[in-house]
């Protein structure tokens, strides 16, 4: 059977919705960051499908998935960072403690 | 998880897939030409949704990370089976390769022993587990009902030159302000952790 | 005591439980079947029983000198059948079409690369061309060949390439390094099992390895650290796919096949990394760790070394880079320039480290970790973790001589090989000048050696040190360099006429010291060998080859 | 000779041959760029004296092998008569594409190019020689080792500067390395930075040099935009064919001063070289320039980069209108005259040679400006050995002196520096212009200087005549359409035609009978009789009074340079500690003697042919101005022949007269200053006619009267009304403050804040302050919103069905 836009779009809404749990559901902070990626992979997975099915011979999706990662890439970085500076000032990476303005 | 490793390293070496390039006896195939690729494609799916379900569910921070790198290696195979080849591979490289070591890194440079586990009031994990199921249906029936209009390309994927040229001129702005944008975080993460002294 | 076996060790996986009952029950019926078969026989033949062992013992026990002669001998033969079949049927094809008037398309003019690749049916088409005797043939050809013509069949074959490949690459790589640390630590290295240099020492050890109980420390994350070794070995098992032996010989050609490559080989730190830190053990840790930084940092460099010859040839497609360099010795991308030449020893180094071999070898440092992200594996999985690492090396190793060294191209030019005026026995002699996955696997080999001599003549240094060569000189040296060759390229590009002059000199200046250190180093080593009295201990002269 | 394997005809170019020379000249522009990159990086590990070596063997010793090289070559080809072949087949490079207008990178391979790079290796290699010695003299007042790399880092990098300058082919890279040039006079006046005078004196050259600039900015805009390319040679064809056919830059209305678009385009040019050799009105930076060491001096601010000027002028002589050439003749003539009667006066043996620079730059653009192409850069090239050589001495000798600089305590030196004292007279005598008139013999001044002054006086008087013939030549307008090189508004034409004026009017009538597209645009023609060019363009007593002044100047240079020479060396000491003090060193009176008999060479040998050999290519006014050139060829010649008999002896004058002043001492000198008659004349040459004390009150002051002003605005106006409206809103507020804003506004405020409080206390209980409860609520909302929407699309999806299914029903 012919494999359409619409499976792709399905596999990619349901990755979406579990990084949102994840988000939600997670107090761990890179646990959150994890989410985020899982919903950055999902856009990347439309994007690309999109460029794919919609837009023959224009690159535009591929593109702005490259973007994307490379984004995503910046982000986890920064994150697992400032992830690390929250260690070290409040000895724990949960999100509810991490409540005080001053480090 | 090791099972769909093998089966889909297996699947992977015996589907005659778009990403195999032209040249060298092989031609160029249309879109989703034969069943190995359907096969190919329900397999990693498969794999894709089952990994981020595991993502959700699983308490451990380590594996929640690698059942998020199973995600991500099902999509650079999607990417693969969309005929995005260098799009695929730069998924491997920069997030199986990248991002998933530096999220690791995190975990294991912030948690005090292996086992920190953060629990959410069960209250939130079911309502929150509620919604999401709504709208991930209402999702799959907006994308199963909608009709796509456009037709699918025949061509087998860009060709890497064709990325290069665009990103150097159609897309060079950009280019450039991700290129700055990479350093500031660079320095700007190197600052975070930096050794208080 | 049970007990406390069981609550200090849990018990083996499931799955392997059933390889192992497999495997001893597969054993065990061999005997049960076999065992009376072998009984009869032997009481029939007793008389020759002697006579047998006194002729077969000796071959068996000089088994690996046959296999390896014969492999030499079968390969020049094959080589020389190869020229000879196409030499004739070009011959023929050639003039059937003078005679019929018509022109013939195909390779004829002498054996080019393409003319390697020829599939079985594609050799029936010709000989159906020349018609006669010959159309006989290429019916039993196609009878004989008719699956091939499946997709499916030959990527059967192909698999089964790979597989035995990734399964014979390591095992013997190991009994190489084996042999090779023994020489150079005035050792013998393994002399016994199988006779002839301990040829069969590897399989040997892999069927221990196979039979050992593999622990799982209790405490540790069960799962991922059985999940572990596969995430180290598939990814190397895949960074075959795109690997081309020769003009034909790769499984898939894809025009990503270095990003591919690269990233593939990326992954491996994951399964490091996991292997650490499922294994509950600080040293484990500590292993994984310095692997990850390692392997990422040095990942940098390594791409952007392997950048220069992309930014030359300007594709990412191996092959076709490959096919940039032919026409010899002087043609390969290591000497097309200064920068080209400086870069190809910066990824020699950058994938030492990124397929952690010493002086990179910290994560296994013995001295500081016990056995840095290994210490709590054993049995397979540990091997598994091995049979990673010397793929790596051999597909790293491969990536330099694809990118660098010219592929599968032969150093000698082209003009050199067989031509259609020549008489049957030159075209075997010269067959040997063909470029081909001979070639490949040549340089390959050679530059396994040269990792292999490198781990046992330099000591392991400091991870400070390491990412210091990292960070402040490898990195600045490929930028460096990346930024040179653009310019060389541009002004390779522009038309002025003095360039071509300079570069030609500088690419014969390159190659000579090239080929000063390629044919130096046999010299050093025949040297070596007739000194050698002088050189090592009397254990090593009574048992030396020659002595 | 080695060099005859080129010989075989002009036709076959051994192009191994021209690829040779241009990799020579790369090798050596670039070798200095690597000797400074090494010095920059490394030098502190060189050591004392190692630095030096360096810099002389890797920083001008590659470049002078690789100039001598390609000049004996060069006189091979000259000889096989392939220079023009060679020239033409010069490597051009397409560096970069600015819209359609292609930038071209290349090698300028022509005679002149040959001679200044072996000039500027040759003598640049000689003072990095002198200065190895004498920069390590300096060691213990300069901060030690440190200065002494850097020293030779600047040097280094400014030959390569200088000879890229020298080579490219191109306008927009001839401008780069200008910029380049003038960074490291920056750096190197600045040496001493750790004294107020220096830096200040750097200060100074840089800004008045970005006046010059930003002239030469706005020239090679207009360039670029009218002749859309920046190639040299390109420019000069595409502007003679603009001028042919009265189109683009000539086709401008536009006029400023009465000038034309054309001569404002070279005249901006020009101002680069106006403010790079310190001509008249920019002229202030040189002399203080001084304040740097001694060697930078010889060689970037007396032989090579003040030099450069010229050699602008020289490369872009061919875009040049007449009214250019005329404006650059006046600021030339104008310099070489004040600078040399500043030059009377000085006491500083430093600033005294500096202003003879100026007038000798002077010089060679007032030839330039009279078309006297050969002879002026001939002059450039002679006066680079000898005042460079001059330089040197002077340096020697204030190094002997224990850095004492004024002439009036030396005195009687040449008993203990001998050889400085000899050298120093050949520079003298050669920058007198010495020589025996008829027979041929003579100094390198003597030959350039009299061929420019000749050139001028023939521009001045003879040709008339000339003209005459042109007018009556010019009377039959052809119909042809074609028009005759000789009647473009060219620079070589007008002063082919000698009157500026009529070449105007000539030029004009050739568009007018060529393009009647140009008929009636009077003001092309007639733009020489209006405004402030009138001065130049239409009288013919211009050039006769410039001629008669720089005769005078010839007299006077003389005059002045020997009484710096008499000052210094001859008489008796005058001051006991200087004289005792003073010696010199082999190391360093080596580069001296070499200098010495180069400069006697230059006059006779190689510079003067090579040049002349460079002039058809350059620009056919340079072969009009040839002495051995077609036109006009007799009235110069016997210009020149008389004209010797005019200059020749103005030597001996000024030295007798020199010698007459200064022989007892300065008792002389004293009275002759405080004659009522000389005195104000002295205070003025003395203040250097107050150019410090103008541009100080113009720029200065005027700049800080504006802010006095802005100042004065912002306290009386501004804050005034601020103040104002300050205090009436208090006023306003007191009132509204006791009766409104206590009764009525609190009350509803504090009403309005009670009530908001208790409504914030019940809002606050979902705030948890949690960001996944909110990204939680988000989603819930999103996904009412979506199930809204879902339903109203069902909704509406069924009445589309229940109408289709009604009108099918109908």
């Amino acid at each position: 059977m012919e494999i359409g836009l619409a499976h792709y779009l399905v596999v990619a809404a349901v990755m979406f919705v579990a990084g949102l749990f994840t988000m939600i559901t997670k107090r761990n902070a890179i646990g959150i960051l994890i989410g985020v990626e899982l919903i950055l992979n999902s856009a990347t997975v439309n994007l690309v499908a999109f460029d794919r099915y919609q837009g023959p011979g224009r690159l535009d999706g591929q593109m702005t998935a490259l973007f994307v990662i490379v984004l995503a890439a910046a982000e986890a970085a920064l994150a697992v960072g400032i992830c690390i500076n929250v260690y070290k000032n409040l000895a724990t990476v949960d999100v509810d403690r991490a409540n005080s303005l001053k480090g | 998880m090791r099972l769909l490793a093998l089966v889909g390293g297996v699947l992977l070496l015996y589907s005659r897939s778009a990403w195999a390039a032209e040249g060298a006896g092989a031609t160029t195939k249309a879109v989703s030409g034969g069943l190995l690729e359907t096969a190919l494609f329900y397999f990693v799916a498969f794999a894709a949704v089952v990994s981020s379900l595991g993502v959700c569910v699983s308490r451990d921070i380590v594996r929640m990370a690698v059942w998020l790198f199973g995600a991500l290696g099902s999509v650079a195979v999607m990417y693969f089976l969309l005929a995005a080849n260098f799009l695929g591979a730069i998924q491997l490289i920069v997030y199986a390769g990248g991002t998933l070591i530096l999220l690791v890194f995190g975990v294991m440079l912030t948690s005090k022993s292996p086992w920190v586990k953060f629990e959410c009031p069960k209250v939130e994990f079911l309502l929150s587990g509620v919604i999401c199921a709504i709208l991930l249906a209402c999702l799959c029936i907006v994308l199963t009902e909608a009709t796509w209009a456009g037709t699918p390309q025949t061509v087998p994927g860009a060709s890497v030159a064709a990325i290069g040229k665009s990103l150097l001129t159609q897309y060079v702005v950009p280019f450039e302000i991700a290129g700055v944008l990479l350093m500031i975080v660079m320095v700007g993460a190197a600052h975070l952790a930096r050794q208080e002294d | 005591m049970t007990q406390l076996a069981s609550n200090q060790f849990s018990v083996r996986s499931a799955e392997d439980g059933v390889c192992m009952r497999v495997f001893l029950w597969v054993l065990w019926m061999g005997y049960r079947v076999f065992g009376p078969i072998l009984e009869l026989l032997m009481a029939m033949f007793r008389p020759f029983a002697v006579a047998i062992y006194r002729i077969g013992g000796p071959l068996v026990a000089r088994m690996a000198g046959i296999i390896l002669i014969g492999a030499v001998v079968s390969v020049c033969l094959g080589v020389w059948a190869h020229a000879l079949l196409f030499g004739f049927v070009d011959d023929s094809i050639l003039a059937r079409a003078a005679s019929a008037g018509v022109t013939v398309a195909g390779p004829f003019d002498h054996f080019s690369p393409s003319t390697w690749g020829l599939t079985p049916s594609q050799i029936a088409a010709q000989l159906h061309v020349v018609g006669g005797v010959w159309d006989t043939v290429s019916g039993v050809a196609r009878y004989l060949l008719w699956p091939v013509q499946f997709g499916i069949v030959r990527d059967l074959i192909g698999v089964g390439a790979l597989i035995g490949l990734f399964n014979v690459i390591p095992v013997y790589t190991i009994w190489w390094e084996r042999k090779v640390a023994g020489r150079i630590q005035s050792r013998l290295g393994p002399m016994r099992v199988g006779g002839w240099h301990g040829w069969a020492q590897s399989p040997a050890d892999g069927i221990k390895l196979l039979l050992k109980e593999d622990l799982i420390p209790q405490g540790a994350d069960a799962p991922l650290f059985r999940l572990a070794p596969y995430f180290n070995i598939i990814p190397s098992a895949l960074a075959f796919v795109a690997l081309p032996f020769g003009a034909t010989y790769v499984f898939r050609e894809l025009d990503v096949a270095l990003v591919f490559i690269l990233g593939v080989l990326g992954v491996e730190v994951v399964g490091v990394m996991i292997a650490g830190w499922s294994s509950n053990n600080k040293w484990s840790v500590y292993g994984a760790m310095r692997e990850a930084c390692q392997m990422v940092s040095y990942e940098i460099p390594m791409g952007m070394a392997l950048l220069l010859p992309v930014l030359t040839v300007g594709t990412l497609n191996l092959t076709k880079i490959v096919e940039a360099q032919s026409g010899g010795w002087f043609h390969w991308l290591a000497f097309d320039s200064p920068f080209m030449f400086a870069g190809f020893i910066a990824y020699f180094v950058a994938s030492l480290a990124s397929c952690k071999r010493a002086p990179f070898d910290l994560p296994e440092a013995e001295s500081e970790l016990v056995a840095g992200f290994l210490t709590e594996y054993s049995g397979i999985r540990w091997s598994f973790f091995f049979f990673a690492e010397y793929a790596v090396m051999f597909v790293v190793c491969g990536l330099a001589a694809i990118l660098f060294l010219g592929g599968w191209h032969s150093p000698l030019p082209a003009s050199w090989g067989c031509s259609l005026g020549d008489a049957w026995y030159m075209r075997g002699v010269k067959g040997l000048f063909f470029s081909g996955p001979i070639w490949f696997v040549a340089k390959c080999v050679f530059l396994l050696y040269v990792q292999i001599w490198i781990r046992w003549t330099l000591p392991r240094i400091r991870i400070d040190q390491v990412l210091y060569g990292c960070v402040q000189v490898l990195l600045p040296l490929t930028m460096v360099l990346l930024l040179g060759t653009a310019v060389w390229v541009w002004a390779s590009t522009s038309d002025c006429p003095t360039w071509a002059t300079i570069q030609r000199i500088s690419r014969y200046t390159l190659g000579g010291i090239g080929a000063f250190f390629v044919i130096g180093f046999p010299a050093i080593a025949v040297y070596g060998f007739y000194h050698r009295r002088s050189l090592v201990g009397n254990l090593v002269q009574d048992a030396m080859p020659g002595s | 000779m080695w060099h005859r394997r080129l010989a075989g005809g002009p036709d076959r170019i051994d192009s191994m041959a021209q690829h040779s020379y241009e990799i020579a000249l790369s090798v050596g522009v670039f070798s200095p760029m690597v000797s400074f990159w090494i010095l920059v990086f490394f030098g502190p590990k060189f050591g004392k004296p190692a630095a030096g070596w360096f810099a002389l063997v890797l920083g001008m010793g590659v470049p002078l092998a690789c100039a001598t090289y390609v000049l004996l070559g060069w006189l091979g080809a000259m000889d096989a008569g392939q220079s023009a072949a060679l020239t033409a087949n010069a490597w051009r490079g397409q560096w970069a594409m600015l819209g359609d207008v292609a930038i071209t990178v290349g090698v300028k391979l022509d005679s002149l190019t040959v001679a200044m790079f072996f000039m500027v290796t040759f003598i640049a290699f000689w003072i990095f020689f002198f200065s190895i010695g004498y920069m390590s003299g300096h060691s213990d007042e300069v901060a030690g080792q440190r200065k002494y790399w850097r020293f030779f880092a600047y040097l280094s990098l400014f030959g390569f500067s200088m000879l890229g300058l020298v080579v490219s082919s191109s306008l927009l890279f001839l401008f780069i390395f200008w910029e380049l040039v003038g960074l490291c006079s920056y750096l190197l006046i600045g040496f001493y930075f750790d004294q107020p005078v220096p830096q200040y004196a750097g200060m100074k050259a840089f800004i008045t040099n970005r006046v010059g600039d930003f002239g030469f900015l706005i020239g090679l805009m207009l360039v670029y935009f009218y002749l859309g390319t920046v190639d040299l040679d390109e420019a000069s064809s595409r502007f003679a064919q603009q001028a042919a056919t009265g189109t683009g830059v000539f086709a401008s209305h536009f006029t400023l001063f009465g000038w034309s678009l054309a001569t404002i385009m070279g005249i901006g040019l020009f101002c680069g070289a106006m403010g790079k050799s310190a001509q008249f009105p920019l002229h202030v930076w040189l002399p203080d320039a001084m304040a740097g060491p001694t060697p930078v001096s010889a060689l970037i601010h007396a032989a090579t980069m003040v030099a450069a000027g010229v050699y602008l002028v020289a490369r872009i002589f061919r875009l040049m209108t007449p009214d250019a050439l005329m404006f650059i003749s006046l600021i030339g003539c104008l310099t070489l005259t004040l600078m040399a009667l500043i030059a009377v006066v000085q006491t500083d043996i430093k600033k005294c040679l500096a202003y003879s620079t100026l007038s000798q730059l002077g010089y060679m653009i007032f030839g330039m400006g009279c078309g006297a192409w050969i002879a002026a850069l001939f002059h450039l090239i002679t006066h680079a050995f000898f005042k460079s050589m001059l330089f040197l001495c002077s340096g020697q000798v204030i190094e002997g002196c224990h850095h004492e600089q004024d002439m009036r305590r030396m005195g009687g030196l040449w008993k203990k520096m001998p050889v400085t004292c000899a050298t120093f007279l050949v520079g003298v005598l050669a920058i007198a212009g010495a020589g025996i008139p008829g027979t041929g013999i003579g100094l390198g001044g003597f030959f350039s200087k009299d061929e420019i002054l000749a050139v001028s006086y023939a521009r001045a008087f003879e040709w008339n005549s000339v003209d005459k013939i042109e007018s009556g030549h010019h009377d039959q307008p052809d119909h042809a359409g074609v028009v005759p090189p000789r009647r473009v508004v060219l620079a070589s034409d007008l002063v082919q035609h000698g009157d500026q004026g009529r070449g105007v009017h000539d030029g004009e009538r050739s568009h007018g009978a060529n393009n009647p597209a140009a008929q009636g645009k009077e003001h092309r023609g007639t733009h020489g009789e209006t405004g402030l060019a009138t001065i130049f363009s239409n009288t013919r007593e211009l050039p006769k009074w410039m001629f008669y002044l720089a005769l005078f100047i010839a007299y006077v240079t003389p005059f002045y340079m020997m009484r710096a020479w008499w000052m210094t060396f001859m008489g008796k000491p005058r001051d006991d500690h200087v004289h005792h003090h003073a010696h010199e060193t082999p190391l360093m009176y080596i580069p001296l003697v070499v200098l010495a008999v180069g400069t006697i060479a230059a006059g006779y040998f190689l510079f003067r042919p090579l040049i002349a050999d460079a002039a058809p290519a350059a620009t056919a006014a340079a072969k009009v101005m040839a002495i051995d050139g077609e036109i006009h060829t007799e009235a110069i010649a016997s210009a020149h022949h008389y004209l010797v008999y005019a200059v020749g002896p103005a030597f001996v004058v000024g030295f007798l007269i020199a010698i007459a002043i200064y022989a007892k001492g300065l008792g002389v000198g004293e009275r002759l200053k405080r004659m009522p008659v000389l005195a104000p004349l002295h205070t003025l040459l003395e203040k250097k006619y107050f150019f410090d004390e103008i541009y100080d009150f113009v720029c200065v002051k005027g700049c800080l009267l504006v802010a006095a002003v802005a100042g004065f605005i912002d306290t009386w106006v501004v804050d005034l009304l601020v103040n104002l409206a300050a205090s009436a809103t208090e006023r306003f507020a007191a009132f509204s403050g006791l009766i409104v804003d206590n009764e009525g506004v609190d009350g509803i405020v504090n009403g309005i804040a009670k009530s908001s409080r208790d409504f914030g206390n019940v809002v606050r209980l979902p705030q948890t302050g949690r960001i996944r409860n909110y990204i939680l609520a988000a989603t819930g909302v999103a996904t009412v919103v979506f199930l809204c929407v879902l339903w109203a699309s069902s909704v509406a999806r069924e009445v589309a069905v229940a109408a289709t299914s009604a009108s099918l029903g109908r």
